[in-house]
C-alpha cells in the first residue's frame, strides 16, 4: 500500500532526527560515562539560537552558526561544570545534568518567554517534493533526511578514518593509556562534549521549524533520547542508529494504523466482558495503538533492560 | 578428611585467551598456602574464580567437598570463605567501626533484619571492638575509613575479611605497596588473626611468603608448575628455571 | 591533623553515632513539641495548608532519601509510589461502606501498603543494578505509569484525576476532620511516626548494609550480603513510606491527578532532597521545608522562582554536594572546639555582603525580565517593597552598584573568612 | 488580616499571608491560573484581560455598592490541581470571596469540588467560583453546584453550533474527529458523534481518535491517516501546542478542507498558522471581535491594545464575568455574603459588550449566549498576535442551546 511507503519516509525522518541527538549523547556517554540529562536542552538551545539568528541573517546562517554556539556552550559546561562534579561520582554527575536541564529551560523562558516562536522553514524549501496517493512529502523533510545522513557519514568518517577519530576511539576504551601517550584527554573530553552538544544543536536547528520551538521542546524529546541509547546499548553508535530508526518507525506506524487491543484480545481468545463500561478492564479493551504509540519506546526499554540489560548492541554493562 | 579447598581441572578463558589452563590444587584444612608466580600468571583470576567473582569455563571448585559452581560471591561467603582484595576495597565513607560491624552482621545471624537496632546489641559492639583491637585500629574507630593511612586501610581490609569468622581466608597481595616496617606489621597481623584457619594468599614479597606459608604453589601461565613446602619449591629446578631464578638470588 | 580528630575510646560520651548504644531522644521530643505549637504561632489557615504540604513533602523526601542517600539509588520516577498510594486511598474514601468502618487516621497504612506492593513488583527487576541502569529503569517505569494514568481511567480517573471526601470516614474520637487544623495534627502525627520509623530503619542491620552496598556493592557481596536483595528491601521500604506520603496527600487535598505521578513530580522530590543534603538523616527534612517555602511563598513574589531554584540547585550540586545539611554539619568540628563564635563576624562580613550582592543580582534579573516581558507601557514595577520605573536609569545604577559592592566586599573578605575558618577548626595549641 | 509575628520571627510564611493585605474598600477577585510554566502565556494574557476589565468596566465607573473597587489578585497555580487548592486556601485566607479560573477542566473540577466542600464545612466564609473558560460539560451537569458559574459556552453547546455549520455545508460528506486523550477531548468527540448522528446521519465519520495530550512531537502520522481517509472536514478540540502541531501538520501534508476547532486563536497560535490557516481554520467561540459588533467594543479593544500591545483580547467573556458580577453585587447589596450574590447571578440577564444577550441559566449556572462560527483570515479589523491575521464571525447561533437539558441537581442553601 502507498501509505506504507509514506509512513516509512515519515518514520525515517523521525528516526534520523532522533539519531542526531542520540549519536552525540552516546558518544559522550561512552567516553565519559556520563548520561547527559541536559542533552535535549542543547537541542532546544540550537532551535532558539537558530531562530534568533534567522531573524537577522536568515535560516542558512542559523544552520551554520547556531550549532557552533551550542557546541561552545557545551564545551564550557563540560570544562567548568561537569569536570568539577566528576570527582563526586556518576550519580552527582547525573543530578548535575538534570539540574542543568531545568536551568536551561528556565533560562530559555527568561529570554524568549513562554510562547512558541514563529520559527519557520526557509521559503526556498516550502514546496511539495512529491506526493504519494494524495499525501504530500514536503521538500523540507527530504532536506532533513539529507542533512542527517550527511552528518552520520561525516561522523563515521571522522571516527574511523582520521587521526583525531583514532585517538577518540582509543580514548573511549583506554583513557589511561591514551593519556600516557601524551594526548590531552581532558581536552578530548571537552571536545567530544562540545561536538556532541553541537550535533544536538544541529538537530534543534532543523527540527525547530517542524516540531515547534517552545520551552517544552526539550522535555518532550529528552527522555525519548535516553530511551533510544539505552535500547541501542549505551555507548554504541550503531546501536543508537538502529534504535533511533526502530523507535521512529514503531511510533509512526502505530500512530498511522488503528490497531485495537480489542482485536488482539479477541484473537487471543478472551471474551469481551459485557457491558464493557461497567468492567474493570474497560480501559484495557478500549486501548488503540495511536493512544499508546508514545509510550511504546518506554515499554520496549523496560523490557530490554530486564532481558538484555546492555541493550541491543551494547558491549558492556552501564 | 576432605580438603578445605579443592580445584579440579579449572580453566578460564576470556574470549579466545585462556588465562587459567587447567589447575588442580588441594589445600588442606588449617594450611597456610601461598600462590606465587610472575605478573600475568593468572593469580588474581584464580582468586576471582574461587570466590565467585567470575564463572569458570571448565572444571570444578569444591570447598569442604561442596561444589561452588554457579554460586554468587555472597553465597560462597556464607559457606565460610572470605577474601581480601589487591586494591583496597573497603567502605570509604563509613567509619572504621561501621566497616567492621557490617562484616560481622551476616555471620552473627542478622541477615536482612530490619526490626532490631544494631546499636543495641552488646555482642555485636563487643565483637566489633575485639576485632578493632586485633587489627590495632581501636584509636581510629570513629574516623571515616577513607582517611586512614594506606597501611591502616590494608589492616582494615584484613579485619573486614576475617571478621565474619570464615574458616577459609583468601588474601590477595596483602602487603602490596608497603614499606618494610609496614610489611612486618601486616605479617604479624595476618599470623595472629588467621590462627587455626585455612589461609590462601597471593603474594609477591618472597620474605612474606617464606615467613608465613606452610605450602607454596607456583602459577605460571595459568598452570601450577610446582606445589610443596617452601624448601621443596625453592629447590625445584622447574621453578628456578621458570620464575624464581634471579628473584631468589636476591633473598 | 588527623590525629587531632581521633576520639578517645575511653570516653564513650565522645563516640559519635555509629557506636553509641542509645538512640538520642531529645531531638525527637523537641520536634514533637515544635509540631504541637506551630499552629499556635502560624494561625492562618493558609499557613497551616503550607505546613501540611511541608510535612507531606518531608515524609516523601525522607522516603526518597532511603534510596538516594542511604542506598545510593538515583530514581527519576519515585512519584509513582506516592501517587499510587494516594490513588488507592481516594478509592478507599469512595468505598462508602468500607470507609465508614475505618477511622481516617489509619488510612495511610493502606496507602503505604499499596506503594509497597508496587515497589515490590518494580523492585523485583529494577534493583539488580544500581547507578545508571537503575536510574534509567526508574525513569522508564515512571513515564510508563504516568502515561498509563490517562489511559487507565478506571483507576487513575484520566486527566482530571479522582477525588473523595475524607469526612465520610468513621469519626476518630469525635473528630471528623472537617477543619484544616485537625488534618494538620493527623499529618504531624504521621510525620513523627514515619520519620522515627525511617530513622530507626537506618539503624537496623539492613539499614546499615544499605549504606555498605551504596559505598561498595562488590565488597558487600563478599561479606555475605546480596547487594541486590539489600537494594530491593530498601526500595520496598522506601515505597511504603512514599505511599504513606501519598495517602496523606489524599487526605489533605482529597484529590489525586496525573501530576502526582509524573516525572516532574519525581524530579521535584529529587531536587528537594538533594538541596537539603543526602548525607544526613535530617537533610531531606531541611530540603523539604525550604523547597515548599520556595514553591508556595517565593512563587507568589516572583514569576522567576523556578529560575532561581534552578540556579541554586546547580550551584549546590557543583559546590556543596552535601547540601544544606552538609553545610551545617561542616560546623560541627568548630562547635566541638567551642570556637563557633569566632566565625560570626567574618560570616556577617562575607556572607552578609554576598547575600546583599545576590539580592542586587536578583534585582537586575527581575528588572531585565520586566523590561523584556512586561506589557508595553507598563513601566512601574515593585521590587523588595519599592515601586519604581524600570525604564529609568537610576534603579539600574542602584542594582548594579548593590550587586558589585556586595559581591566585591564578599570577595575581599573571603580570605579573612577562610583564615577564620581554619582557625576555628584547629584546636588551640595545635601546630599549624 | 495581618498575622502576628511572634518571637520577632518575620518568616516567609507570614509574608505570604500579609503580602496582599490591602485596604478595606476593595472587592478582591482571586485569579487562579498558570502564570509560570508552559501555559503561562495564556494565563498572563487572561490576567491582563481581567485587570483591564475591572479597571475599565467597574472602577472607572465608580465601582460597586458605595464605591467599592474591584481588585484582581493573581495566584499562580502552575496549572496544577494541587497548587490550585493551595492558592485557593491562601485566597480564602486573605478574605477573598470570588475565585476566577479557566485554564484546564481538570483544575476546574478540583476547584469546584474543593469550593463545594469548603462552603459546606465553613459556612462563615463561603466563596463563589467564576469559571470563565473550563468547558467540560460535567461542570454544569453531574458535578454542578450552587457556587459554580460558567461564563463560557460548554463543549456540548459549542459542538451543537459547530455541527450546525457542518451540516449546512453540502460539500462535507466525511468527517474526521481527533482530540486529546482526556476528559475534554473525549467530551468533544462524543458530542460530535452524537450531534452528527442526530442532525445528519448521512455524514460519515471516517475517523474518531484520541492522541496523548501534550506528548506528540510530530503529528505527521495522524495527518497521513486523515488525508488517506478522504475526510472533507476535521473536528478537533485541541489547544496549545497540540493545536498548532496538528493543524500545521494536517495542512502541510495535503489536507485542504475545513478544520473545525475550539481554540485555534491567539496565544501565538494565530501567528503560528499565519497564511497557512486561511481558508481552512474554523473556530467556534463566543464573543465577536470581527467584524466589530459596536463602537463600544472597538474602543475597548483599542484601549486594551494600547495598554498591552503584545496582548490579545482572546477571551471576550471575561468582560461578561466582571460586568455580571458587579451587577449581581449591586443587586445583592453586599459583596461579603456570597449567597445573595449567587442568587442574584442565577437567572440574571445582561447585554454583552460584544453584542447579544446573556442569560445565566438558573438550573445549572450555565451562561446562555450567542455562539459564533469564525474563520481564520487576514480580513480583520482586530488581529491576534499582531500577525495581521485574526478571526472573523461567519455564522452566529443566537442564544445557543438555551433549552438544552441538564442533569444538574442543584442544592441551594
Amino acid at each position: 500500500m502507498d501509505l506504507i511507503l509514506v509512513n516509512l519516509i515519515d518514520g525515517l525522518v523521525t528516526g534520523l532526527l532522533l539519531f542526531m541527538l542520540s549519536a552525540g549523547l552516546t558518544l559522550i556517554f561512552s567516553m565519559m560515562g556520563v548520561l547527559n540529562f541536559a542533552h535535549a536542552s542543547f537541542y532546544m538551545l540550537g532551535a532558539y539560537f537558530a531562530f534568533q539568528i534567522s531573524l537577522y541573517l536568515g535560516f542558512w546562517m542559523g544552520l551554520l552558526i547556531a550549532p557552533l554556539v551550542v557546541g561552545v556552550l557545551g564545551a564550557g559546561v563540560e570544562r567548568y561544570g561537569l569536570r568539577r562534579v566528576h570527582q563526586y561520582g556518576h550519580v552527582p554527575e547525573l543530578i548535575f545534568t538534570f539540574g542543568l536541564a531545568l536551568l536551561i529551560e528556565e533560562l530559555v523562558q527568561f529570554i524568549w518567554g513562554k510562547n512558541q516562536m514563529p520559527y519557520a522553514t526557509p521559503e526556498i524549501l516550502q514546496f511539495t517534493a512529491f506526493s504519494i496517493a494524495g499525501n504530500s512529502i514536503p521538500a523540507y523533510k527530504i532536506f532533513m533526511i539529507f542533512i542527517s545522513i550527511a552528518i552520520f557519514i561525516g561522523l563515521l568518517y571522522v571516527l574511523t578514518r582520521t587521526r583525531v577519530g583514532m585517538i577518540i576511539q582509543a580514548a573511549l576504551t583506554y583513557p589511561k593509556t591514551v593519556e600516557a601517550l601524551g594526548h590531552n584527554v581532558p581536552l578530548i573530553f571537552m571536545g567530544v562534549f562540545g561536538v556532541g552538544t553541537a550535533l544536538a544543536g544541529v538537530a534543534g536547528v532543523i527540527a525547530g521549524p517542524v516540531l515547534g520551538t517552545f520551552p517544552g521542546m526539550a522535555f518532550v524529546l529528552g527522555s525519548i533520547v535516553f530511551v533510544t541509547i539505552v535500547i541501542g546499548g549505551l555507548g554504541s553508535l550503531w546501536g543508537a542508529l538502529v534504535a533511533s530508526l526502530l523507535i521512529g518507525w514503531i511510533t509512526t506506524f502505530s500512530k498511522a494504523y488503528n490497531l485495537r487491543m480489542e482485536d488482539l484480545l479477541t484473537w487471543l481468545g478472551f471474551t469481551k466482558p459485557e457491558p464493557i463500561w461497567d468492567s474493570a478492564w474497560r480501559d484495557l479493551w478500549s486501548i488503540t495503538s495511536p493512544q499508546i504509540a508514545d509510550i511504546l519506546p518506554y515499554i520496549l526499554m523496560v523490557l530490554i533492560l530486564i532481558f538484555r540489560p546492555y541493550g541491543l548492541f551494547g558491549k558492556r554493562d552501564a | 578428611m576432605t580438603a578445605a579447598l579443592e580445584l579440579d581441572g579449572l580453566k578460564k578463558s576470556f574470549g579466545k585467551t585462556e588465562i587459567i589452563r587447567g589447575v588442580d590444587l588441594s589445600i588442606g584444612k588449617g594450611e597456610r598456602h601461598a600462590i606465587i608466580g610472575p605478573n600475568g600468571a593468572g593469580k588474581s583470576t584464580l582468586f576471582n574464580l574461587i570466590t565467585g567473582r567470575f564463572p569458570q569455563s571448565e572444571g570444578h571448585i569444591r570447598m569442604h567437598g561442596q561444589d561452588l559452581a554457579g554460586k554468587a560471591p555472597f553465597q560462597i561467603n556464607r559457606m565460610g570463605l572470605s577474601r581480601s582484595f589487591q586494591i583496597t576495597n573497603i567502605f570509604p565513607k563509613m567509619s572504621v567501626f561501621e566497616n567492621v560491624r557490617c562484616s560481622l552482621l551476616w555471620s552473627m545471624g542478622y541477615r536482612y533484619n530490619f526490626w532490631s537496632m544494631v546499636g543495641r546489641s552488646r555482642a555485636l559492639t563487643e565483637g566489633t571492638d575485639r576485632i578493632l583491637d586485633q587489627i590495632n585500629l581501636t584509636a581510629r574507630r570513629d574516623l571515616p575509613a577513607g582517611v586512614l593511612s594506606y597501611a591502616e586501610q590494608r589492616a582494615l581490609e584484613i579485619g573486614i575479611t576475617i571478621a565474619g569468622g570464615a574458616d577459609v581466608i583468601m588474601l590477595d597481595e596483602p602487603t602490596a605497596g608497603m614499606s618494610h616496617s609496614e610489611t612486618d606489621y601486616i605479617v604479624e597481623l595476618i599470623r595472629a588473626v588467621t590462627e587455626g584457619k585455612t589461609l590462601i594468599m597471593v603474594e609477591h614479597d618472597m620474605g612474606v611468603v617464606f615467613g608465613l606459608a606452610d605450602q607454596i604453589s607456583v602459577l605460571v601461565y595459568g598452570e601450577i608448575i610446582a606445589t610443596g613446602t617452601p624448601e621443596a619449591v625453592r629447590a625445584n629446578p622447574k621453578v628456578q628455571e621458570a620464575y624464581l631464578g634471579e628473584a631468589m638470588e636476591v633473598h | 591533623m588527623t590525629d587531632q580528630l581521633t576520639t578517645d575510646p575511653t570516653k564513650p560520651a565522645q563516640r559519635i553515632g555509629a557506636g553509641s548504644l542509645t538512640v538520642p531522644l531529645i531531638p525527637w521530643v523537641l520536634a514533637a513539641a515544635l509540631l504541637m505549637v506551630l499552629p499556635f504561632i502560624f494561625t492562618a489557615n493558609s499557613a497551616i495548608t503550607i505546613m501540611n504540604q511541608m510535612a507531606i513533602t518531608i515524609i516523601f523526601a525522607l522516603a526518597y532519601n532511603m534510596l538516594l542517600g542511604q542506598g545510593g539509588m538515583l530514581s527519576f520516577g519515585h512519584a509513582v509510589y506516592a501517587g499510587v498510594g494516594g490513588f488507592a486511598c481516594v478509592h478507599i474514601m469512595n468505598m462508602d461502606d468500607f470507609f465508614a468502618q475505618i477511622p481516617l487516621p489509619l488510612l495511610p497504612i493502606f496507602g503505604g501498603l499499596m506503594g509497597m506492593g508496587l515497589a515490590t513488583i518494580v523492585g523485583a527487576f529494577s534493583t539488580r543494578k544500581a547507578g545508571t541502569v537503575f536510574a534509567m529503569i526508574s525513569l522508564g517505569v515512571g513515564e510508563l505509569i504516568a502515561a498509563c494514568s490517562v489511559i487507565i481511567v478506571a483507576f487513575f480517573g484520566g486527566e482530571e484525576g479522582i477525588s473523595g471526601d475524607r469526612t465520610y470516614g468513621m469519626p476518630f474520637f469525635g473528630v471528623e476532620f472537617l477543619q484544616q487544623i485537625e488534618v494538620y495534627y493527623l499529618i504531624a502525627a504521621w510525620l513523627l511516626i514515619s520519620a522515627a520509623l525511617m530513622y530507626l530503619y537506618s539503624r537496623t542491620p539492613l539499614g546499615r548494609m544499605a549504606n555498605a552496598v551504596r559505598d561498595n556493592p562488590e565488597r558487600a557481596e563478599f561479606l555475605g550480603y546480596s547487594a541486590r536483595w539489600v537494594r530491593f528491601f530498601s526500595f520496598v521500604a522506601s515505597g511504603f513510606f512514599a505511599g504513606v506520603a501519598g495517602a496523606l496527600f489524599a487526605i489533605n487535598y482529597e484529590i489525586l491527578t496525573e501530576e502526582n505521578l509524573n516525572t516532574t513530580q519525581s524530579g521535584l522530590i529529587l531536587l528537594a532532597t538533594f538541596l537539603g543534603g543526602v548525607g544526613f538523616f535530617f537533610g531531606p527534612i531541611l530540603g523539604a521545608i525550604v523547597f515548599t517555602l520556595v514553591q508556595t511563598v517565593l512563587s507568589l513574589q516572583t514569576e522567576l522562582w523556578a529560575f532561581y531554584l534552578g540556579i541554586v540547585f546547580v550551584v549546590t550540586v557543583m559546590f556543596f554536594p552535601g547540601g544544606l545539611a552538609g553545610l551545617l554539619m561542616m560546623h560541627v568540628p568548630a562547635m566541638r572546639l567551642g570556637k563557633l563564635g569566632r566565625l560570626g563576624v567574618p560570616y556577617l562580613k562575607t556572607l552578609g555582603s554576598g547575600a546583599i550582592g545576590c539580592l542586587g543580582a536578583a534585582g537586575l534579573i527581575e528588572m531585565t525580565f520586566h523590561l523584556r516581558h512586561a506589557s508595553a507601557g507598563d513601566h512601574s514595577m515593585t521590587l523588595f517593597w519599592i515601586t519604581f520605573d524600570s525604564h529609568t536609569i537610576l534603579p539600574w545604577i542602584v542594582a548594579i552598584a548593590v550587586t558589585f559592592v556586595g559581591l566585591g566586599i564578599a570577595r575581599r573578605t573571603a580570605p579573612a573568612l577562610a583564615e577564620a575558618w581554619n582557625e576555628a577548626n584547629t584546636p588551640d595549641g595545635a601546630p599549624r | 488580616m495581618r498575622t502576628k509575628t511572634m518571637l520577632g520571627l518575620t518568616t516567609a510564611l507570614t509574608l505570604a499571608v500579609s503580602a496582599f493585605a490591602a485596604g478595606a474598600d476593595t472587592i478582591k477577585i482571586a485569579f487562579i491560573d498558570p502564570l509560570s510554566g508552559p501555559f503561562a502565556g495564556t494565563g498572563t494574557n487572561g490576567l491582563h484581560q481581567y485587570e483591564f476589565a475591572a479597571e475599565e468596566l467597574v472602577n472607572k465607573k465608580g465601582g460597586v455598592l458605595d464605591g467599592d473597587m474591584f481588585e484582581i489578585v493573581a495566584f499562580d497555580n502552575k496549572i496544577s490541581p494541587k497548587e490550585s487548592l493551595i492558592q485557593l486556601q491562601v485566597a480564602i485566607d486573605q478574605g477573598i470571596r470570588y475565585i476566577a479560573q479557566g485554564n484546564s477542566s481538570g483544575v476546574a473540577n478540583a476547584l469546584t469540588e474543593a469550593i463545594n466542600k469548603h462552603n459546606r464545612r465553613n459556612p462563615d466564609d463561603r466563596v463563589l467560583f467564576l469559571n470563565y473558560s473550563a468547558v467540560d460539560p460535567a461542570l454544569t451537569n453531574d458535578k454542578c453546584n450552587f457556587w459554580h458559574f460558567r461564563f463560557d459556552a460548554n463543549a456540548d453547546i459549542k459542538m451543537d453550533a459547530l455541527t450546525d455549520s457542518i451540516v449546512s455545508n453540502d460539500e462535507i460528506e466525511k468527517v474526521y474527529i481527533i482530540g486529546q486523550d482526556y476528559s475534554f477531548g473525549k467530551a468533544v468527540a462524543s458530542a460530535a458523534v452524537r450531534y452528527l448522528g442526530e442532525k445528519a446521519p448521512e455524514i460519515e465519520i471516517v475517523g474518531n481518535e484520541l492522541h496523548p495530550i501534550g506528548k506528540v512531537k510530530d503529528f505527521t502520522p495522524y495527518s497521513r491517516k486523515i488525508v488517506a481517509s478522504g475526510a472533507d472536514a476535521v473536528i478537533t478540540g485541541n489547544w496549545g501546542a497540540d493545536m498548532v502541531g496538528l493543524g500545521k501538520s494536517v495542512l502541510e501534508n495535503g489536507f485542504t478542507g475545513p478544520i473545525y476547532t475550539y481554540y485555534a486563536a491567539a496565544d501565538g497560535i494565530t501567528a503560528a498558522f499565519g497564511d497557512a490557516g486561511v481558508g481552512s481554520l474554523r473556530l467556534v467561540a463566543e464573543g465577536q471581535l470581527n467584524p466589530p459588533p459596536n463602537d463600544r467594543a472597538s474602543e475597548y479593544i483599542q484601549a486594551f491594545k494600547a495598554k498591552y500591545p503584545d496582548g490579545n483580547l482572546s477571551q471576550a467573556r471575561i468582560t461578561n464575568v466582571i460586568e455580571m458580577l458587579a451587577k449581581a453585587i449591586n443587586e445583592a447589596g453586599t459583596a461579603d455574603d456570597v449567597v445573595p450574590v449567587a442568587y442574584a447571578l442565577a437567572g440574571m440577564e445582561h447585554e454583552s459588550l460584544w453584542g447579544g444577550n446573556l442569560m445565566m441559566r438558573e438550573s445549572d449556572h450555565q451562561l446562555i449566549q450567542n455562539v459564533h462560527i469564525m474563520e481564520h483570515t487576514s480580513d480583520v479589523v482586530h488581529d491576534h498576535d499582531n500577525s495581521g491575521f485574526g478571526v472573523k464571525v461567519v455564522k452566529t447561533v443566537e442564544m445557543a442551546a438555551a433549552d438544552s437539558p441538564t442533569t444538574c441537581e442543584m442544592r441551594r442553601p
